[in-house]
């Protein structure tokens, strides 16, 4: 880091009253007269406060910020369970399309057709890939596509008048947002624990599943890392006692191609195409999370859907009297529309041998890195597990020994250029990462990431205070996560000057 | 293999780490009948060139000369620095900064995010985003419901003038958890509220009442009245602002005498494109007494080992991933990198810059509006209004608007399939991109269109027609 | 920096045997097949040895190595003669339009009248600017653009048959490409000293000009950062021989909309687009250096041109018919036309108010700073002149006492996150800098920027060590430029494998 | 102010420190006469969003449905990737990289590419760029009179065959150094160098022999002979090659016996869009002994003060900085950006992708050949030939070029401006953007739009006017 004088001040720190970026400044009109038409009383008075600043500020200020984020573009970034793989830039370049950035939502029909052309495609697209008979893509992320799911599985109940179901039941290991949407929608969260080899607990889930039941929310793989082998057995149970089931799709990259949830039994999906196809997170969004149905719940999806006109070949939107039984809208317009592009555009280029090599190679690499690190003496939770498109490990005997913690051992792994896995997630396993290569690195890499572990655990051993005080190379050192609690400190106060 | 590194070799040594002959045995922990499937619906996959060529040729098919649709998604000048900026790989292509020493980028981006939000809606915090303005306001009410321990009751007034987009939205993310929307009608004259009609609700429990202003016919509403009158309930009062507005109107922290308890709304106009709806991003802002409350991300400011400032996400036990089934909200994954743009484009325009945003956009609705009754349309509402405006025409709508389309201009959305009192209603959109060549091609074109279509009123449908 | 293990790789040693970024594999067709209608000998047998790398390793790859720069974006660049002020992002989005894009340099003029219509009127604004009768757009950088002017000076002698003409006169402070110019001319340099206060010595000037005189090259102001007082005399003199006034643009910033080339008397000039009209330097070019020409040199200038139909209002490239005094084409099309769109786009958001703030700003900062340095203690090289865009310091004495060189000096200011002046140049000042804030610079930074060389004189005193081994903070330490030209190594050297 | 960040309380402070009382007097030492022009024929400044607009419209004007122009720039299709990562502030805003510690991104990509630039040329050593094609050449051809010590003499055999505008910017860079260009024929029929004709040379003392291959009609050369011929004479031999076809076609480093001594060409196929023809950037190659004879800028690889390798500009001994009048050339700035894309082009495309770019290139020829020899073209040189090709039309070319450009559709280049002795020709050129639909519509098009012509001969040029 270099001795800069201005690298961590704040934007408003480098306002200055009066100054502005004017290539950016459209008019020279006067309040007063311009709002003559609007009450005074109704008229802002009170200074705006945003920062006064020129246009090279601006460009130097977020330049500089940006280097200051660990990315993709720049380092190995293997967090579980967020399927962090190369985010294409074609894709970012057709979804830059004028056509489509200047596609106002509300566009007629006539001026729609490429677009809608893109979404229809879409839909075939993701029904095929996860064996579902349709979908819809208007979910703005995960959790939403899992709101979508859980409020289509109670129109499915309500529509047959089956009110008794106010269960929902959720693995222990699953994602924070299944049981946060299940309460959402409206039910208990009833929860199933998982087995030492990491399947769900079949007796127990026999035991709580009854007329009570709505569904069952299931990640697979599962968040542990590993495939639901009893998956049939598990559909099965469900759905005899009258439950339907529900896929977490977040997990979808380590069976693309390879497996379909719907194959497996599931009435109901979403994915997340921020992971598995390849849209860019954007340093936490947008996603886009299409929601999937078998036959039975198809009408329950949520609208706008894409039809395409048998006769005439043109698109439009499905009319609201079309889908009498759709749960409706979730957005004011169709969702994260420009995601959507993104992954229409991934799907294209991969095409269905390139879709079917996404779960072969995510699988390949989480499997060669958990072995290399096997082989290296490092502790994995499911030891006689195959890995999925992750697996987890444990530094609980490490901590025991030394002191140093999952925490600092990622904190540390930053000074090495890497992203950490997921770290105490899930939480049934003390002391672990949640390690995701993605099928798009290299041997290169993953051998070098084993390298890295293998020199931050002499140091553990050797030097844990070392460890322990890490990050030393990043921009900040370790943060106070307590303090930013006890003192909230959201919002820059200083006051605003015009 | 697209987007795949690895040649032959590396799979060969890597299965052989892994004492096994081929991929596919990785998967042997899948029933065999699930394996393999064989997806004859996909296409073969192609080049990044082929697939781009058609792309491009489809997204050519949706450019027009002119629009004036608005209704939620704005038409505004980007400066080009935005996205160049936001599209860098740093912020592009980074998850969620949970790793908080490997994120000060964007940790700092959404805390000066929320800092300009909060300043400009005059409110004392903000989240880092909600997905769109929609769903924001769901959550809002929500959040209002948690928050009012003054009732248990989960009624809210939602007035008919919210976009009834956003009111459908909200009636889908809500109702499941019990809460009741009340309908509020407006003056059918001003476009406003009708205040007389808040008496109905003066007994009920009543958890929260929605003001959007602008509402969906741009019309301003009396938000220091209605504000004032739901603290006498003991209601929390929820904003629904156009963020380009609050350089102009009041904004939220000062609408009545407490102000708005939660501003929420679209921050699309600050720097998003249009794009077909979407990725936009929800705000909202709060009074600092909810802030436990509120859904989605907060980053906060604290210090590193060394004494020296930094920024890390806070107040997370609120959320799913800790919570669980008790958070505030299922979100996770919210619109981060359009408040990256959002931050950018505010800290490009900048006080003054925005507010010529707005007088612009002010300046050619008034503009629009007295050349439209010029060609003898009638404006309805007589309330002051913000940069749109609803024309009544003596035709329908949608031929008139195919006609115009046909010239490549987009003149405005149709009003009936949302009120059907309004039939030939046209509600239309101005903002600084507009020049006055362009009202002066809108308003001809639009007169000429109206003009035919009346002298053919039968079968107008199948001359203009899709 | 982080301790990462790839980071210094070549691309070549990120490359394995069969890997490909098959995104960009357009084709799968055989070579043989396809090229059997090419003799066996004509075709290649060798391997061609490029990297073979995934699009993710590529990405990576070049994002890291571009955070090894300093830049505009991110740093003050004071870099004297090199008029590093802001490049605005929107000339670079206007230039990348798809019509400007993909219009190809031979397309008929029916799919030109855009770009043309652009060029026209940027020849137009640019003889405006600097007073000249005409423009030619086509020379590619500052170089070209003095081979240019020289090579019309030729043409004006040669077309009188005043053929004794073959000595240019240039200053002894020019930049190095005007005595080399000068002899790709044809022509023998002969060298004007010049005098204590910065100025050419008009008696030296006055004893060297005579019928052998073809035209002296001036930059005014000269690189010594103070204007040439004596310019109209110095006008005089050389056209009173019978010589030309060649006018080196590159320092027009500081005197942008103030005063004008052609006023002073020049018969021909070049521009830097790349430095007065804000188009980027991309590390090294492209650049854009214009011609301008008096009166009697327009004839001469090179093309093509562009000239617009006075009825039709239709523009076109004029034909070499229409200009047969032209001294042609110096690039194959016509130059770098994505330049000069870029420059159009700033000329016309800046308008004439615009542009006359340029040299009025650049000429504050400049001032501003000289003045701040001045008061700081630090030796100017003219401290009786007012400066211009840019000004002169000198270490020698520090260097005297300290060891410790201009060049050292320079390497430690990088440490504190701004980019170095020009060092050792012009040559007669001994052990300087010439420094050229750029009027896009805030007095924030100007402010800064005084406060770091007051800190590092600081250093250099007590610590002189520290300054002679620095850089510390840059991803290399003080690299050996001997060792580069003793020990050539211009190429990666290892066996190519494919 | 535009980019200008003052308030004017800075400029009154910053005034206040000199002492002065307004900006104007900063330029006191400016003879009064001269200062303060009125350029009155200058527009008032617009904002970004107002200059955007219209050159967006004038950018529309320019574009079209199918290009088959080539003629020294070719439409190849360039990965997205390409320009996002040459677009970053880093490469794009930075300088010459002077200070090479602060440089290292800028000066590592040039190593990366002199050394890609070597291997496709199969030559020792490659420069850091010239400013195109046409301006390499005539430093090339500078370089060798330097270089070849054999000879005082200034004689250059510069191929009619090259092409034309490349030989028209080599007489004007070079005349005044007194450099002679001999014309040397190409046969009618094969469209390759006479070879006969070199015997009226083998007594002159030549410093040079070019010979570009694909020529400008797309001809390959008998590369090895006339190589070799040179060498005989004791010339130098420049080769001028398309870096694309060198995946397919023999490199100049294996040029006859000894190779090519310098190897120059056109950087554009390799990831430069065609704009207008600029910035491209010239490329140029040379055998190790001639390296100090190299104008334009080298990058080395050194070490730094830790022994850490590192790269930095060398052997400035040679450029204008320094040597001044004695420089190799005067050449500067060059095309730095350029060469960042043409090495994260080659870097993205590999040799696979490129030599499938080359094929396809190649076969669309090929198909585009047969094509029109199917509908009855005569299509000119037998010679070998990579991506271009020459037919004859039975009737003007104009009129034909104008028509097809009314549909959309740049056929081509004219050849009778630069051969008169080939009048109704067209140089047409395919690459791998083509499909198998555009050829066939091409083929159509330029069929019916011949029959037309054909038919109405005369006032052909008004019917097709431009
Ligand atoms: C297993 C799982 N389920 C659901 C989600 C929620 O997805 P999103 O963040 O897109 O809402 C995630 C992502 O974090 C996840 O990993
Ligand atoms: C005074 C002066 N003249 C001429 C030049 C040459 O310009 P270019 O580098 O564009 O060839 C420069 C730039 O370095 C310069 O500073």
């Amino acid at each position: 880091m270099s001795i800069t004088v201005m690298d961590s001040q704040l934007i408003f720190e480098k306002s200055r009253r009066g100054r502005q970026a004017s290539a950016q400044v459209t008019a020279q009109l006067e309040a007063d007269k311009a709002l003559a038409d609007i009450p005074a009383a109704l008229r802002r008075r009170s200074a705006v406060g945003l920062p006064e600043v020129s246009e090279l500020q601006v460009v130097r200020h977020y330049t500089n910020l940006s280097a200051k984020n660990f990315a993709i573009d720049k380092n190995f970034y293997p967090l579980g369970s967020c399927t962090m793989k190369y985010n294409p830039r074609g894709a970012h370049k057709a979804a830059s399309f004028p056509g489509f950035l200047q596609r106002h939502p509300l566009a007629p029909a006539s001026h729609s057709q490429g677009f809608l052309a893109c979404m229809f495609d879409l839909q075939q697209m993701l029904a095929e890939v996860t064996g579902m008979r349709a979908v819809s893509l208007t979910p703005m992320a995960g959790a939403q596509g899992e709101f979508a799911g859980v409020a289509m599985i109670r129109a499915y109940h309500q529509s047959r008048g089956d009110l008794a179901r106010q269960e929902m039941l959720v693995p222990t290991a699953a994602h924070g947002t299944n049981p946060a949407t299940a309460v959402m929608c409206g039910y208990r969260v009833v929860e199933v624990p998982v087995d030492a080899s990491g399947d769900v607990d079949l007796a127990e889930l026999k035991a709580k599943v009854g007329p009570q039941t709505a569904g069952l929310m299931l990640t697979n793989p599962s968040t542990c890392g590993v495939f639901e082998r009893n998956i049939l057995s598990i559909a099965q149970v469900v759905h005899d006692a009258g439950g339907l089931l529900y896929y977490d799709g977040a997990n979808l990259n380590a069976i693309m191609g390879q497996a379909r949830p719907g194959d497996m039994g599931f009435d109901v999906l979403h994915l997340n195409l921020h992971k598995t196809f390849a849209t860019p997170h954007g340093g936490g969004g947008p996603g886009a999370g299409p929601v999937g149905a078998s036959a039975r719940l198809a009408a329950f999806l949520p609208g706008p859907c894409v039809a395409q006109d048998k006769i005439t070949g043109r698109y439009r939107f499905q009319a609201a009297l079309e889908t009498p039984q759709s749960i409706g809208r979730l957005s004011a317009f169709m969702g994260n529309a420009g995601v959507l592009v993104r992954a229409y555009f991934y799907a294209r280029v991969l095409g269905r041998e390139g879709i079917k090599r996404v779960g072969e190679f995510a699988a390949l690499n989480a499997n060669y890195l958990m072995q290399r690190l096997r082989e290296a003496g490092f502790d994995l939770a499911y030891p006689e597990r195959r890995a999925t498109h992750e697996f987890i490990i444990s530094f609980q005997a490490l901590q025991k020994k030394t002191g140093v913690s999952a925490m600092d051992m990622a904190k540390r792994l930053l000074d090495y250029g890497f992203h950490a896995p997921t770290t105490y997630f899930p939480l049934l396993i003390p002391e672990c990462w949640l390690i995701e290569p993605t099928e798009t690195e290299d041997l290169d890499t993953l051998d070098a990431f084993v390298k890295a572990l293998i020199t931050i655990r002499e140091e553990a051993l050797y030097n844990p205070e070392l460890v322990k005080t890490a990050p030393h190379t990043l921009p900040v050192k370790r943060l106070d996560d307590v303090l930013a609690a006890k003192q909230l400190d959201l919002v820059w106060r200083q006051v605003a000057t015009v | 293999m697209p987007y795949i590194p690895h040649t032959q070799e590396d799979t060969a040594q890597m299965l052989d780490q892994l004492a096994l002959s081929q991929t596919q045995d990785l998967f042997d922990e899948i029933p065999l009948s699930l394996r393999s499937p064989s997806l004859q619906n996909l296409l073969v996959g192609e080049s990044e060139m082929q697939v781009m060529r058609q792309m491009q040729q489809r997204a050519d098919l949706d450019r027009y000369q002119l629009s004036f649709l608005g209704a939620g998604s704005y038409h505004h000048h980007i400066p080009a620095a935005v996205w160049d900026l936001v599209g860098r790989g740093e912020f592009l292509t980074a998850y969620t900064p949970y790793q908080a020493e490997a994120s000060q980028g964007t940790l700092q981006v959404i805390y000066e995010y929320q800092t300009m939000m909060a300043r400009l809606t005059a409110m004392p915090v903000a989240n880092a985003s909600l997905y769109d303005g929609a769903s924001a306001l769901a959550e809002a009410i929500l959040m209002a419901v948690r928050a009012n321990r003054q009732t248990h009751a989960k009624n809210i007034l939602m007035p008919d003038s919210v976009h009834p987009l956003y009111r459908e939205v909200c009636q889908r993310l809500t109702a499941a958890q019990d809460v009741v929307l009340h309908a509020l009608p407006f003056n059918p004259l001003t476009g406003q509220i009708e205040q007389a009609v808040l008496m109905q609700f003066v007994d009920m429990d009543v958890a929260a009442v929605v003001v959007a202003s602008p509402n969906v016919f741009g019309v301003i509403e009396e938000v220091h009245a209605l504000t004032n009158w739901a603290h006498q309930q003991q209601a929390l009062m929820i904003a629904v602002v156009n963020p380009i507005s609050l350089v102009v109107l009041v904004p939220p922290g000062e609408w009545g005498e407490k102000g708005a308890d939660i501003a929420v709304g679209e921050g699309q106009p600050l720097g998003v494109p249009v794009a077909s709806g979407g990725p936009y991003f929800g705000f909202m802002c709060a009074q600092q007494q909810w802030i436990r409350q509120m859904p989605g991300r907060l980053v906060g400011r604290t210090l590193d080992r060394h004494g020296k400032p930094g920024f890390t996400l806070t107040l997370q036990a609120r959320e799913q991933h800790i919570l669980r089934s008790k958070a505030t909200s299922n979100i996770c994954t919210n619109q981060g990198l359009l408040v990256t743009a959002a931050t950018v484009y505010m800290s490009l325009l900048g006080p003054e810059g925005l507010k010529q945003v707005a007088l612009a956009s002010h300046t050619n609705r008034q503009q629009l509006v007295a050349q439209l009754q010029t060609k003898g349309f009638e404006i309805l509402f007589s309330g002051p209004s913000f940069h749109e405006l609803v024309v009544r025409l003596p035709v329908a709508v949608e031929p008139v608007l195919d006609h115009l389309a046909q010239q490549g201009i987009l003149a405005g959305v149709a009003l009936s399939p949302w009120f059907e009192q309004f039939p030939n209603c046209l509600l239309m959109c101005t903002t600084e991109v507009h020049t006055v060549e362009d009202l002066d091609q809108l308003v001809q074109q639009l007169a000429q269109a109206v003009a035919k279509i009346a002298a053919v009123p039968v079968r107008a449908a199948e001359l203009f027609g899709v």
